[in-house]
């Protein structure tokens, strides 16, 4: 057992912190120190730049357009690229439908959807959701139905994250309804350009737009954009769900966060003194430093394959829960650091146009915006009651 | 000892939810946030009519004699409905400084026009370097002839855009966390040399960073004695907490209902979410959370006159702490078993949720409260 | 609404409070202020003192040897008795089987028991719980069968809390099992004496012998010992089990050992200066009283007819659950004064009999005692799952 | 980078697994806390033959080279059975004080016979008024001559009453809670002037109060240099601190396993109550402490030899806050969920419940060491 790194991952350390500290362009790394929303047009950037180096996907097989590396290569990889503060890429084409059609899509998919996945071309988003079915995604309404070589598709999905700016979706919809839930599901690419898709907005607490809800009137969707066998897309939608946790607890991130938390505690007064100094803050930022560390280590374990002693499968259901709470109780520190300056509404600080600098101290920016949109974090992606659930599944039946 | 609600009291919970429920509400929010003073002012009239502007005020002063319990009633319901209209800042804030800081001649000029509804205040107590110490003013009143300039500015003042009157605290003498040395000023909204940048607030309400470049006032415009602003100031700040824990307390029970009857009528996995027992018990917790915060509102709100002022201190930072916690708790997991639909802007619960962890922000957080409390004990 | 006591309150406060500090003995409150357990023969001596007094049942009608007291009054008195470092008297007999002899017993049932439990002489325990029935209690198989004038009663009692100690117990038991659970029991008095039964010491946690198994083995109960009707004594447990759960915020006890706790702290030394000066400590004191304060309005709100605006009923369990939390809380305090010295097992402080002074500092006496005696709050008389349970289902099928 | 198990780990588990199994749990322990020390010299002497007590120390110091992961696995196994035997204070805590402070002649002449079995140590390094303050000592030792005097009084002395050779923290200049100026000897649990108070702890383990009178060691009884015993008290604290955290992961499993197992088999309202969901959920939140500790316990042995003093500081200090919060909510919850049969001292649940809340106050509690990890952050 051995925590320190190789040699060849120590220069393979140097090398990738070396060229993000180059390449992240300058004006996207101080929206991210500011807590700005980080745009479209911006991310493309940054993914293009990622992709012209090579590294756009380094959980991808190699032969897909991924890099080759080994975990703890892929691990000092997201670590050095939070801690740098490059903004996170969309999971929708590079974390979810990207490895779904390298699994089980026909060779004409890879090479038609693969490309643009990689290059950044095309944006995609994630049709899971619907009205009805929140946590009981299975029981999904959004009807496919097969005429000659289409499906007719009618239904609505819901919380659609970024349906406003995605070229494609990946949906899941139902071919069949005679069988159990689970059953009759299939895994249907639409391009978002299709006549009878209308996306309208949801607002969300923070005042923000990020999701949608997308109906469905009658869009006819080409048979080939079908992935793998019909009625089976469940199977699917579990690999994909089970990759989405797997990256849910962006370590690097946190640590990231943490550092700005630690740094603007240190600079903000109370009562006279620092508020880094201040007993009680200071006694809840250990524990939420504790508890990062423990979800670091864990999640170390986990990728080292040395399982969990009680319940093997349960460590992506674990790492959600703990990782949701700990991002609340980070944005509950950072909230504090603002003190009054959280009540006015800030909204992600978005200055263009404006002549005014922001209300809020640069410190404080974004921080009771992400407050609010991190209440979702124990709610999407299946909530943390149903993670509970799942693992004293496990637990119980062992 | 006795705590039940008197007749009138009753009397008064009664129009007021009646008032909340026809007028106020999300909806209602969500149409007044876009409108440029983010409230009411023909609600204003209406509240003015009712008599509630006048609540706090002795008889004499041309108002009811309301007690603090009047008040916390009122509150409640305010809190139940979203109110944006500024009772907060005018009535509780600017009446508990007109009647613990004026003059006679103030008061007689003053509360009638404010009870009447013509005139709005609100009270200028935060700087930007101050975090929640009222006694921290780095802004000063110098003396000029027989009046004074004022030079400084002021954080996050509540209805600062609309106010009229603005009650300004400002140091006359000693270093800028001295707690003696703090004088009062009521500053015309108009005065030269006062500037507002107004700005929407979480919640849906408003507040204003107010800059003042040598105003000027008359030797009238001080509240209360000079240097001795401080007792003034903590007693807004007291009457003003009380008046949110009411308010928070009603905002409490709007989320517990509404999340008791979105379970019930919510299915997942074939039945109402409201069978699962996790849920049930967080709604058994969520509901214990509001009766603690119900109790320790009351507990200010009867304690606000104690003589002792240990007990006084006690009960009001001891009921600010409760709240806060049972806000965000209530608050939260209203949201939390709301799913997605608790995340929407169109839903009442995120309003409702927002207000609660604003409330535990002004006049001093939890663990400022903790600190206020254990100082006191 | 007023907080204030009248004149008469006043005066009979000032009254109470000075009897009580003339009247219990100074061995018994010394006894109580070292943390220590009292002993059965002290107990008896103290209820003896009230009972000549007139004061051992304040909450029974006056006709049976209560007080008239009215609602204020008796919580003045409940207030003072603790503050004044007095010891709570058993239940059993002046809380739980009085209220139901006097309200559901017979003319000569009265006549029988109730003189012995307001004198004192006679020391009742109660045959609730059984092995296979914990919070169901329901569930009960003790079986009492009918034999001319006497039931045979066979089965086992667990948890019995001074039976080892007791002259009667209190007992359910089931008279028919033919239809639901709840029917079928019935609420009999058993002399501990009668043959057949045994009563076997269940050593706790924290070393103490304070609960029993009773066995019952073909034991002779005449069937003058049966209250109100046969198969109905479901009635009158619930009826006892409120009364038992009116009584669980014990709010004087608890600003007593709060005061306890403050003083102890006051003079304890952490890192060169006081315990109660430390900022973490002095945060989660704060947070109790906080908290005590709330649960003492709470029940004044309750008390004074206020009822919950939710859930008519569940004003006991919502006592029971916080107040149970609460003494946990005041517990996890109360150790921390003793630091190291919560290691020694300590026992109630028992220095009879020996030459040396306990190691365990007078401060800290009996600290983890009763911090692990406390662990069995949230259990007994329905855990608070179960409380929660209760305050759900009233509260949702409103 | 490799977290997995060397097959020499795996094995030394495995066998320190069976060796629990077959001999210690709660029924050995309600049977050796009536004996006169508590453990049994049987179980020491095998071992010693199985070679744990020579784990930590060098193979020049006639030992295995055995790193702090290895010492994990061992005390992670003697947690899964409650192991009453003085492990942690000789081999840990008095190899640490050893290898950090002896001399070549001092490890010569002592470590065979403790690898033997045939020494028994303990550090007497607690006082009645120091708190966790490892620095805070009142005791002193005075030169007479080419030896000392030893005057004072030691706290909660581990196993105190059966080591036969104890550690002791005497002060031999400065003042009472100054860093510098304590210096350490190897005394002899007989030296005239000794005086112990035996007496059971709460988990059923044996500690003495130690009174020194007068005592006095030789020059060659000074451990390590003088005036500077502390950085070898602070060695001597890490490293138990890092066994204590594997031992209450141990015992966390045990309370873990034990709690599904009962409530798979317990029946209330006609059903398992392993099918109540709030019990599901209580349990799932244990297994997520129990891994979130066993992740931190992990963290503490990997770092507890890094270079770098903060790195090292917050892993230990880290993990010990860590397995305090996992241990007391496994622990209560464990209770909690075997209802009444929990509070027996019959059953196992209570046992280590017992050893939990001890682990936690034992070298600091939860705010001794968040406030350890804040001063080196």
């Amino acid at each position: 057992m051995d925590l320190s790194f190789s040699p060849e991952e120590t220069a393979f350390r140097d090398e990738v912190r070396a060229w993000v500290a180059d390449a992240l362009p300058a004006d996207i790394k101080a929206a991210m120190e500011r807590g700005e929303k980080v745009k479209k047009d911006d991310l493309r950037r940054w993914h293009k730049i990622l992709h012209e180096k090579g590294w756009i996907a380094p959980a991808w097989p190699k032969e897909y357009g991924g890099t080759g590396w080994t975990a703890t290569q892929r691990y000092i990889f997201a670590n050095e690229m939070a801690l740098a503060g490059a903004p996170d890429l969309p999971a929708f084409g590079l974390k979810m439908v990207g490895p779904v059609i390298y699994t089980y899509g026909s060779e004409e998919q890879k090479r038609e959807y693969l490309p643009g996945i990689l290059n950044g071309d095309v944006w995609w988003c994630q049709g899971y959701s619907e009205p009805g079915s929140g946590s009981d995604l299975a029981s999904l309404k959004t009807k496919a139905v097969s005429d000659g070589d289409e499906y007719v598709v009618n239904g609505s999905k819901i919380w659609t994250t970024g349906a406003h700016e995605a070229d494609w979706i990946f949906c899941l919809v139902r071919t069949d309804d005679t069988g159990k839930k689970q059953e009759g599901i299939s895994f249907l690419l639409i391009d978002m350009k299709t006549p009878g898709i209308e996306v309208s907005p949801i607002i969300i607490i923070n005042g923000d737009h990020t999701v949608n809800q997308v109906f469905f009137n009658d869009v006819r969707v080409p048979k080939r954009n079908l992935i793998g066998k019909e009625n089976e897309g469940w199977t699917y939608a579990k690999f994909l769900l089970v990759n989405e946790r797997n990256g849910i607890a962006q370590i690097g991130a946190k640590k990231h966060t943490m550092a700005r938390i630690r740094k603007l505690a240190a600079s903000t007064q109370l009562n006279g003194h620092r508020l880094a100094d201040d007993p009680g803050y200071q006694r809840r930022l250990a524990e939420t430093e504790v508890a990062l560390m423990a979800l670091e280590y864990s999640e170390l374990r986990f990728l080292s394959g040395q399982k969990t002693d009680h319940a093997p499968g349960t460590e992506a259901n674990m790492m959600k829960v703990a990782a949701t709470q700990l991002q609340q109780s980070m944005s509950e520190l950072f909230i504090e650091i603002a003190g009054y300056y959280s009540y006015p509404f800030d909204g992600f600080r978005d200055t263009e146009g404006s002549n005014e600098p922001p209300v809020v101290p640069e410190d404080a920016g974004g921080a009771m915006h992400q407050f609010l949109y991190g209440r979702a974090s124990t709610i999407y992606g299946g909530s943390n009651e149903i993670q509970r659930d799942v693992i004293a599944k496990v637990l119980l039946s062992l | 000892m006795d705590l039940s609600y008197s007749d009138e009291q009753t009397m008064l919970r009664d129009s007021a939810e009646r008032f909340v429920e026809a007028n106020c509400g999300a909806e209602n929010l969500r149409k007044m946030r876009n409108t440029e003073e983010g409230f009411s002012r023909n609600y204003w009239k209406q509240m003015a009519e009712l008599g509630w502007l006048a609540l706090p005020f002795t008889e004499e002063q041309g108002g009811l004699g309301g007690t603090a319990v009047d008040t916390m009633v009122l509150m409640e319901a305010f809190g139940k409905g979203l109110v944006l209209e500024p009772y907060l800042t005018t009535v509780v804030m600017g009446g508990a400084a007109l009647r613990a800081g004026g003059s006679d001649a103030q008061i007689e000029e003053l509360v009638p026009a404010l009870v009447e509804g013509e005139l709005m205040f609100t009270v200028a107590y935060a700087e930007p370097q101050a975090r929640f110490d009222l006694f921290d003013v780095a802004t000063t009143a110098r003396r000029d002839g027989t009046g004074w300039v004022i030079d400084g500015s002021k954080a996050v003042v509540l209805h600062g855009d609309s106010a009229d009157k603005i009650i300004v605290s400002a140091r006359t003498s000693g270093d800028r966390r001295d707690a003696t040395g703090i004088s009062l000023f009521i500053v015309d909204a108009g005065a030269p040399g006062l500037e507002r940048r107004p700005y929407p607030t979480v919640d849906g309400s408003r507040a204003a960073e107010i800059m003042l470049g040598s105003v000027r006032v008359d030797a009238d415009a001080l509240l209360g004695r000079e240097g001795e602003g401080l007792p003034v100031l903590e007693r807004v700040a007291d009457e003003a907490i009380t008046a949110l824990c009411a308010e928070a307390v009603g905002a409490m029970k709007v989320l517990l209902d509404t999340t008791v009857e979105y379970t019930k009528t919510r299915e997942q996995f074939g039945q109402p979410i409201a069978k699962f027992q996790v849920l049930r018990h967080r709604m058994a917790d969520m509901m214990m959370e509001y009766e603690q915060a119900k109790s320790m509102a009351l507990v200010a709100a009867l304690k606000l006159d104690s003589e002792d002022p240990v007990e006084r201190r006690k009960a009001v930072s001891g009921a600010k702490v409760q709240i806060g916690k049972s806000g965000r708790f209530v608050g939260q997991q209203a949201v939390q078993l709301h799913g997605g639909m608790g995340m929407t802007d169109e839903l009442s619960v995120g309003h409702y949720f927002k207000r609660l962890t604003m409330i535990d922000i002004l006049f001093g957080n939890v663990d400022h409260h903790l600190k206020q409390f254990s100082a006191a004990a």
